[in-house]
């Protein structure tokens, strides 16, 4: 660990706590955060290894990930609860 | 040493570093899968009279025009790729056509709109997925083992490939699915639409014969 | 240990913990959880080809997998839509 | 190594691990803006170039942008569970 | 055996002919295991003929030009077969994937007629292909014994070492399951069970079913020619009358096995024949450990 | 005898094919693990060192030498009988690439993804038949995909 | 200085091979369809450590096509899983999806809390979407291609979720470069073979090749976004 | 003995098949019958296993096709004798 840099340092510890994280949560918008602390991560390392038009696009691209996922997860997340309303109806229906 | 498992090599034509040959082998193999595309090219699907349940008349189920049109195109996509497997020297320009057949495959059945065609479309689809890992994961090793993909070069190397052959095998008895993986390839053949459908026989057959060749070669 | 086997460690480590994560991890008989906790593995291969200079396929994964998780989590919402009606 | 990069690491640091322990949402939100932060400000210092500083700049912009598509969504489906 | 036209002529009517009279006298034994009389033993010919004067028919669900094709592949493939196998002793592999055409020919063949039973009879074709092709790991058993999968070489390798049978029985005993399950009547033959009235030929009649019937006999005298060959050795195949001699005992020995044994389920069929593959790869997998 | 049946009947449905095929293959791989694997030192077209080119060369990690349009590039090759240009393809650069080259030393990746490139070189010369393949593998499925949206009904 | 990737191989095959297996395993205990798809998507990964180990240009260039064949697989296979679902459920509703418009949210029926769109999406798509559109042409190949599908997908996604329709002239724009995708191809077909038949105009193959390959990847990947606007 | 001349017999054999099948269903009515010879089936078949083995052994095969060839039920036992005529005639003529 001689001559390692801050940021690669830092990037490192958001890798895994980051990865850990994902795993360990369950609540899909805190493992969306998770995830967007390991792109973070990833990036950070990219940069150290002075490949920066890999940084830049790689930057680019986590957004519009992050953004799939959360639309993803507001329209799973409003179709399971108009099934779980349905489900509640059915018994009181066929009382 | 590689033509006492081909028979004599008449010629080959070379891509930078991919070469096709043509050997007594292959020459066969390449016009059988040509001349049945030209056949499935031709044919007209069959009509299928079926019985119907809690009826007393008989339905007769026709191919449509569109679902022809997409199937015929899939099935002569896959009689090429057939045809180009026959002629490959390289392992994995020869993976990669096994996994052209492989989706061609799932293409020429997946027109069909019945829920157990479907069924049986997605699990081949996830074989073949699956089959991605061995096919490619083995030529992968074979590079890094030997430091070559050409087929003309690897029985010169004496380095025992025997673990890498066994997952190569493997990846086609899933991608061509052979027994004991054959079941949800044969309820694909369910489907309507003979000509079509005996092209993915023709091409996984083809295939199967094609990779013993291989696996004999190297 | 310089920073080619940091970086490579990092994606040993991220695979393995995705992997575990994404067959065993909590709650993953949610297919939206178990599908945020396949984005793990993915990151750890992308670290791998930055180990190998592989930079050209580490682009490619990188715009390839927004493209596959927008297939998947169309795949998850459809799925779940018919599966309701 | 200058004095700078230690704070700015030291920051991140700090973030990072209260990401990971903080329970709220929202909280974990705001560090993760800050980290952010600190990991664009770490590029500029260890790329030193111009280059570096463009990276930097896109950097910023785009964690910003998906900080707030994040607090959105964090908004929307609060009384939703 | 040079090879002139004529002689390839000459080796063509022989295969038709033998291979025609060795299914009547397959009939003809298992009806004696039955307690019938039988036919004649030239009654597989006397079919053939029957149907080769008689009107071509096409059903009107039948897909063309697939339908008249599968009956002339059929022959052309067995013939080719013959000529590669017997004439000019050529390599295995081009066998298997000749017996691999056949299997495209029984399911075109079932398929593109519309008729239920057919479809039916090509569906289990598709079956028993997936089982009956992993047999031919056999060649890569004989390929680690001999370094050639020519069969000159083979023939060569046996005239000095003796005759395959004994020192690969697994083998042989899995290709004699191949022979067993082209037979008629066999316990593998869940293509043409009588379930499914004949399997894939329901629908050809005329001219195409003595196409197909020509090509079946071919089919069997080429199979038993291999089996032969590979197994028991040169001296065999190199007079004429002995290797129909040969034949006719091979053929008693599967018309007694076919006549003692119940047809098996398709899936149980299979999976049987699946079973033996996997003791001949097995026997592959010790052979490359042993033999380096 | 009767529970083989059952066994075999139960192998027959296509819902259980993917997972008795996967843990086919799991098994075979736990071979793999067992095994000692190593890199054979003589590959083609090899890698120098990873990461021992940044901020040596503009077009790090891509340089492999020569000059543009000139002397081409030293690359080991499978028959380099049959590619008569081996190594110009890697030596060229686009007038955009060299412009960027001139300007920073951090932007090799895109430098070399643009014709030109030892990829490039590979992708479309040497083994130009893969990319033939995977373009086609592209196209069939996404085929595919928009048949089977456009007739859902 | 002796190369790291030697001693690095056996390592990066162990952790591919155990991803490998821990995946397949799961695949072979997991009953439900999706989440066997998903779990090939692990699959994928493994496949992709394993070619990545050798570490020379060669396995890098084999790493593209598989790349290609996990996403090309994927694509075909979530289609006839939803398709398989459609015909399953019980009422058709005969009312046709724009692609993406699944993504749309229920902003009026009161389940979420407020009638408002994302920020980011009126603001952002634009600009991303020109970014990577300009970046992956200069880039070109296959990676160009992904990059450019990117951001094409991006902006669709973004303009369905918001309800608007796409702008006339960027589906005229569209229009063409559809039209040209299947240019594109012939041209990248006849630069691969122009390379064999012509060697001395490499130069006019390579710029054919890789500029063909671009506008034909990119076209057809992005176009899964504007399916059923372009005819 | 090559290939030609043996198909030669094989045809000739299958001709006297036929014959015989053709003879059969001309002279006999009744599909079975037990301990009942056809003298002229059996006196060709011992013609034809004496010729079998000499140089007419085309006319031998076309003779002991005969009984073989009679409809269900006939010319068994005619068929065996002149089977087991050529074969004692085959040893008689290579045991020295």
């Amino acid at each position: 660990m001689k001559n390692l840099e801050v940021l690669p340092l830092i990037s490192g510890v958001c890798c895994i706590l980051g990865g850990l994280g994902v795993v360990l949560h369950t609540n899909p918008i805190n493992k969306i955060i998770m995830l967007a602390l390991l792109e973070i991560g990833m990036i950070g390392l990219i940069v150290s290894s002075y490949y920066l038009d890999i940084a830049i696009i790689s930057s680019i691209c986590e957004p519009i990930c992050t953004i799939i996922l959360l639309l993803g997860y507001m329209k799973y997340l409003t179709t399971i609860k108009k099934k779980k309303k349905f489900g509640r109806d059915l018994p009181v229906l066929s009382k | 040493m590689i033509s006492s498992i081909i028979g004599q090599l008449f010629g080959i034509v070379p891509f930078g570093d991919i070469v096709f040959g043509f050997s007594e082998f292959s020459i066969i193999g390449f016009v059988v899968a040509l001349i049945f595309t030209i056949v499935v090219y031709l044919t007209k699907p069959e009509k299928q009279l079926e019985a119907q349940k809690f009826r007393v008349e008989d339905k007769l189920e026709v191919v449509s025009l569109e679902e022809l049109k997409i199937r015929r195109m899939m099935a002569i996509v896959c009689g090429i790729a057939t045809a180009g497997a026959m002629l490959t020297y390289d392992l994995f320009d020869y993976a990669l056509f096994l996994t052209l057949v492989g989706i061609a495959n799932i293409g020429i059945v997946s027109a069909v709109k019945k829920d157990w065609v479907l069924n049986a479309s997605y699990q081949y689809g996830l074989i073949a997925m699956i089959a991605t890992l061995p096919l490619f994961g083995s030529a992968g090793m074979i590079l890094a083992k030997t430091g070559t993909l050409s087929l003309f070069e690897l029985p010169k190397i004496p380095t025992s490939l025997l673990f890498e052959k066994i997952i190569f095998a493997a990846g086609m008895a899933g991608e061509t699915g052979i027994a004991p993986f054959y079941a949800s390839k044969a309820e694909m053949f369910r489907a309507p639409g003979s000509p079509y459908i005996l092209m993915i026989h023709l091409s996984s057959l083809l295939l199967i014969v094609r990779t013993v060749e291989i696996l004999l070669t190297i | 240990m310089d920073l080619v086997q940091y970086i490579l460690y990092l994606g040993y480590a991220l695979l393995i913990i995705g992997t575990l994560g994404a067959i065993l991890g909590p709650k993953v008989e949610d297919p939206l959880i178990r599908f945020l906790n396949v984005e793990v593995p993915s990151i750890g291969v992308a670290l791998i080809f930055l180990t190998y200079d592989e930079d050209l396929a580490l682009m490619t994964f990188i715009a390839v997998n927004a493209i596959l998780s927008l297939i998947l989590i169309r795949a998850l919402i459809l799925k779940e839509k018919y599966e309701s009606e | 190594m200058d004095i700078l990069e230690i704070v700015i690491g030291a920051v991140a640091l700090l973030m990072t691990l209260r990401i990971f322990l903080e329970r709220s949402r929202a909280r974990k939100l705001l560090y993760l803006c800050c980290l952010s932060f600190c990991i664009s400000a770490l590029i500029a210092l260890y790329v030193k170039s111009p280059m570096g500083g463009i990276t930097a700049i896109v950097y910023f912009i785009t964690s910003t942008l998906s900080s707030n598509a994040i607090a959105y969504t964090i908004e929307q489906t609060k009384h939703i569970e | 055996m040079d090879s002139s036209i004529i002689n390839v002529v000459n080796l063509t009517i022989h295969a038709f002919l033998v291979g025609s009279l060795l299914l009547g006298l397959h009939r003809k034994i298992i009806a004696r295991i039955q307690g019938r009389p039988g036919p004649p033993i030239i009654q597989y010919l006397l079919h053939t003929i029957k149907f080769y004067v008689k009107e071509i028919t096409f059903p009107i669900t039948a897909g063309n030009p697939l339908y008249i094709f599968v009956a002339l592949l059929d022959v052309s493939v067995w013939l080719t077969a013959l000529i590669i196998a017997i004439d000019l002793k050529s390599s295995l592999l081009i066998i298997i994937g000749i017996y691999v055409l056949q299997k495209i020919v029984e399911h075109g063949c079932g398929l593109s007629s519309g008729s239920p039973y057919g479809k039916i009879g090509g569906v289990r074709s598709v079956f028993s292909a997936a089982a009956e092709v992993p047999l031919f790991a056999v060649v890569a058993a004989i390929y680690l014994t001999t370094h050639s999968v020519l069969i000159s070489d083979i023939l060569n390798y046996q005239s000095i070492h003796g005759s395959l049978l004994f020192k690969m029985p697994i083998c042989a005993f899995a290709f004699f399951i191949l022979l067993v399950s082209k037979a008629p009547n066999s316990p593998f033959g869940i293509v043409k069970g009588k379930d499914i009235v004949s399997g894939y030929m329901t629908e050809h009649y005329g001219l195409l079913a003595s196409i197909i019937y020509i090509a079946e006999a071919i089919a069997y005298f080429a199979l038993l020619w291999i089996f032969i060959a590979v197994f028991i050795g040169p001296w065999v195949v190199s007079h004429p009358l002995i290797t129909l001699a040969v034949m006719v005992g091979l053929t008693v020995i599967l018309a007694f096995v076919n006549g003692l044994t119940p047809l098996l389920a398709p899936h149980h069929s299979v999976m049987l024949q699946m079973t033996i593959a996997g003791l001949v790869l097995c026997d592959v997998l010790y052979r490359l450990i042993m033999g380096g | 005898m009767k529970k083989l049946g059952k066994i075999w009947n139960y192998l027959s449905k296509p819902e259980v094919v993917p997972r008795i095929f996967s843990i086919f293959i799991a098994l075979i791989f736990v071979f793999g693990l067992l095994m000692p694997h190593y890199l054979n030192p003589d590959q083609l077209y090899p890698k120098p060192v990873p990461h021992s080119q940044t901020l040596k060369t503009p077009l790090a990690p891509y340089d492999r030498g020569g000059v543009p349009l000139k002397v081409p590039a030293k690359l080991k090759s499978q028959y380099p009988q049959y590619e008569p240009d081996l190594g110009m393809i890697t030596a060229y650069l686009t007038p955009v690439a060299n412009w960027i080259k001139d300007k920073t030393y951090y932007f090799g990746t895109t430098i070399v993804s643009t014709p030109g490139g030892i990829l490039d070189e590979i992708l479309y010369y040497t083994r130009g038949m893969d990319t033939v393949l995977e373009s086609s593998i592209l196209l069939i499925s996404f085929i595919i995909f928009s048949w089977m949206f456009f007739n859902k009904d | 200085m002796e190369n790291i990737i030697y001693s690095l191989y056996h390592p990066t095959m162990i952790i591919g091979f155990s991803v490998g297996i821990l995946s397949l395993l799961a695949i072979g205990f997991q009953k439900d369809d999706l989440h066997a798809l998903i779990l090939a998507d692990v699959v994928e990964c493994a496949m992709l450590v394993i070619i990545a180990g050798v570490g020379t240009d060669l396995a890098e260039a084999l790493i593209l096509p598989g790349l290609v064949v996990s996403l090309a697989e994927l694509l075909a296979v979530s289609e006839v899983l939803i398709t398989r679902k459609h015909i399953q459920s019980k009422n058709h509703d005969s009312k046709k999806f724009k692609l993406f418009e699944e993504f749309k949210l229920p902003l009026h029926t009161g389940e979420l809390k407020y009638d408002i769109e994302m920020e980011v999406l009126k603001t952002s798509p634009k600009f991303f979407a020109i970014i990577l559109i300009v970046y992956g042409a200069i880039l070109s190949g296959f990676t160009g291609g992904a990059v450019i599908a990117t951001g094409l997908l991006f902006y669709a996604l973004s303009q369905r979720v918001l309800g608007l329709n796409i702008s006339d002239d960027v589906k005229t724009l569209w229009e063409g470069m559809a039209g040209l995708s299947g240019v594109a191809w012939a041209f990248w077909i006849f630069g691969f073979l122009g390379f064999f038949l012509f060697p001395k105009y490499w130069l006019v193959c390579l710029l054919m090749s890789g500029l063909g390959l671009v506008i034909k990847v990119g076209s057809k990947l992005g176009l899964v976004g504007y399916i059923g606007e372009v005819k | 003995m090559d290939l030609f001349n043996l198909n030669l017999a094989i045809v000739l054999f299958i001709i006297g098949n036929f014959v015989g099948l053709e003879y059969s269903y001309r002279r006999y009515t009744t599909p079975y019958t037990e301990k009942k010879i056809d003298k002229i089936a059996l006196i060709l078949s011992v013609v034809g296993g004496l010729l079998i083995n000499t140089p007419l052994y085309v006319v031998g095969c076309f003779l002991i096709g005969f009984p073989l060839g009679m409809r269900p039920g006939y010319g068994r036992i005619e068929f065996v004798v002149g089977g087991i005529i050529a074969l004692l005639t085959y040893l008689l003529l290579n045991s020295y």
